[in-house]
């Protein structure tokens, strides 16, 4: 379980990776890694969910506070990767409607 | 396939850390005892793992000296989990939609009602420290 | 490594074709809760699958309406297992010595004896029908 | 967990294969898969444990009571391919005094 960052070269986006679950025990990290690359003055970012076990619902409300703070600073951030069963726990909890969310990462970087 | 399962009971310690663990070992437990991989991958996970924290942060309140009592069943039917704390339990009528427009941008507050959509049954004991989740197999 | 772990308990029907799947459900949670891989292979895995064996076989005597029950706890110290069958129990101090020359053909009797080889310590209680076995870290 | 047998081309002899565990629950098999061969005229069988997770003492016992009925009928019955692991196993029971253990199939080939 771990999240790593890279920046997609030719768009300098900044991809967020979920390896394992997105969870209660966890999503702290994931938090303080999207404040650093805000403080850092990134604000795009996509988080690749294509590795991800489960996510529940903190994982989900890190990702509601986050895009929340991205937006405030002038960005977005978008969702990819996300397998069907992924994508149903958003689909349930209306966060579908809050989110971009596309299939791959290179539809990701030319939603913003 | 037979039909007796091994029964599996959890006793998990009142840590956050400890819970990808356990819905682990039960998910590997139900897909060794004939359910769908398919099920076990997120929506038995995701169920479990909302009823662990609840247990664990709201039950016993993160109370080290606390325990939470996991206790799994699979029939011809589906999995029966039950998830019992120590705490004083809560009225489970009471707890909001999350998907209503006013509330979609709160970060909490969605994990009973994921459950209440992933699990074909849930239940709670009078009190309200014990949870059961019921997920038929399809 | 967090010091606090689930405690594991089984509740195994009377059946040996659910030894395997019980057997591999204890090793999987005790590799996950910091045991040696290596440990678990062979040696937790076969100690284990020999008490429940003698557990389902002549504690219980193969009597479906009867359970055995396990329970797991992996310390900082090592592993203790459990297993308790419903049967009226035997006196351990009287099996023989499998390897002695007049016995080695023998296709029984091995089982005890590969348990006290494989565990650090094993007890039973005075009925005789719960074996205690602790292997402990390396 | 399977067994499988084949017959060793240049030799003729019959090798299994244990994939998985050989303990209280499958032990019949491989006794069955035995006598049927020793039916057919069969004496000479090499036990390949190169996939073997772990052997029960009711696997050893039916090794014992295979051994002996392959030695009646003239032949007999050498193990290979054990890691050390299982290996020891035989050396707690003495039960690698009663067998021929070689570290491959080809070494075992020539025991005969
Ligand atoms: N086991 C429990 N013991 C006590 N209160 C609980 C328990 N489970 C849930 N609750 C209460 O129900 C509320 C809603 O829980 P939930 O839907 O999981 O959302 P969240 O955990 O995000 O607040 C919690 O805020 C808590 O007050
Ligand atoms: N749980 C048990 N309940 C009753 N008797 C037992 C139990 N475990 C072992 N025994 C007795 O101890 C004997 C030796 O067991 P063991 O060393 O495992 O060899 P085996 O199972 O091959 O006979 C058994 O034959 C049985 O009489």
């Amino acid at each position: 379980m771990s999240f790593t960052v890279r920046k997609d070269e030719s768009s300098g986006i900044v991809v967020l990776g979920v390896d394992g679950q997105l969870i209660v025990g966890n999503r702290h990290e994931l938090k303080s890694k999207v404040m650093d690359a805000l403080d850092a003055g990134d604000t795009r970012f996509i988080v690749d969910f294509g590795n991800t076990g489960y996510i529940d619902s903190s994982g989900l409300g890190v990702l509601v506070s986050l895009a929340k703070k991205v937006r405030e600073a002038g960005g977005d951030l978008v969702l990819a990767g996300l397998n069907e069963d992924l994508r149903t726990l958003f689909e349930l909890t209306k966060l579908d409607t809050l989110f971009q969310i596309r299939d791959s990462i290179e539809d990701a970087v030319t939603a913003f | 396939m037979a039909t007796r399962h091994v029964e599996l009971s959890l006793r998990v310690p009142t840590a956050l850390d400890v819970v990808e663990e356990a819905v682990d070992l039960v998910a590997r437990h139900c897909v060794a005892s004939g359910v769908s991989p398919r099920a076990a991958r997120v929506r038995l996970r995701v169920a479990l793992c909302e009823a662990l924290a609840n247990a664990i942060v709201y039950g016993n309140e993160l109370d080290p000296s606390k325990r939470v009592d996991v206790r799994v069943r699979v029939s011809g039917v589906g999995v029966t989990m039950d998830v019992t704390d120590e705490g004083g339990g809560f009225d489970p009528s009471v707890v909001p939609d999350p998907t209503t427009a006013d509330r979609l941008m709160e970060t909490d507050g969605r994990g009973l009602f994921l459950i209440r959509q992933l699990a074909d049954e849930v239940s709670h004991n009078e009190r309200g420290n014990a949870i059961c989740m019921i997920m038929r197999h399809h």
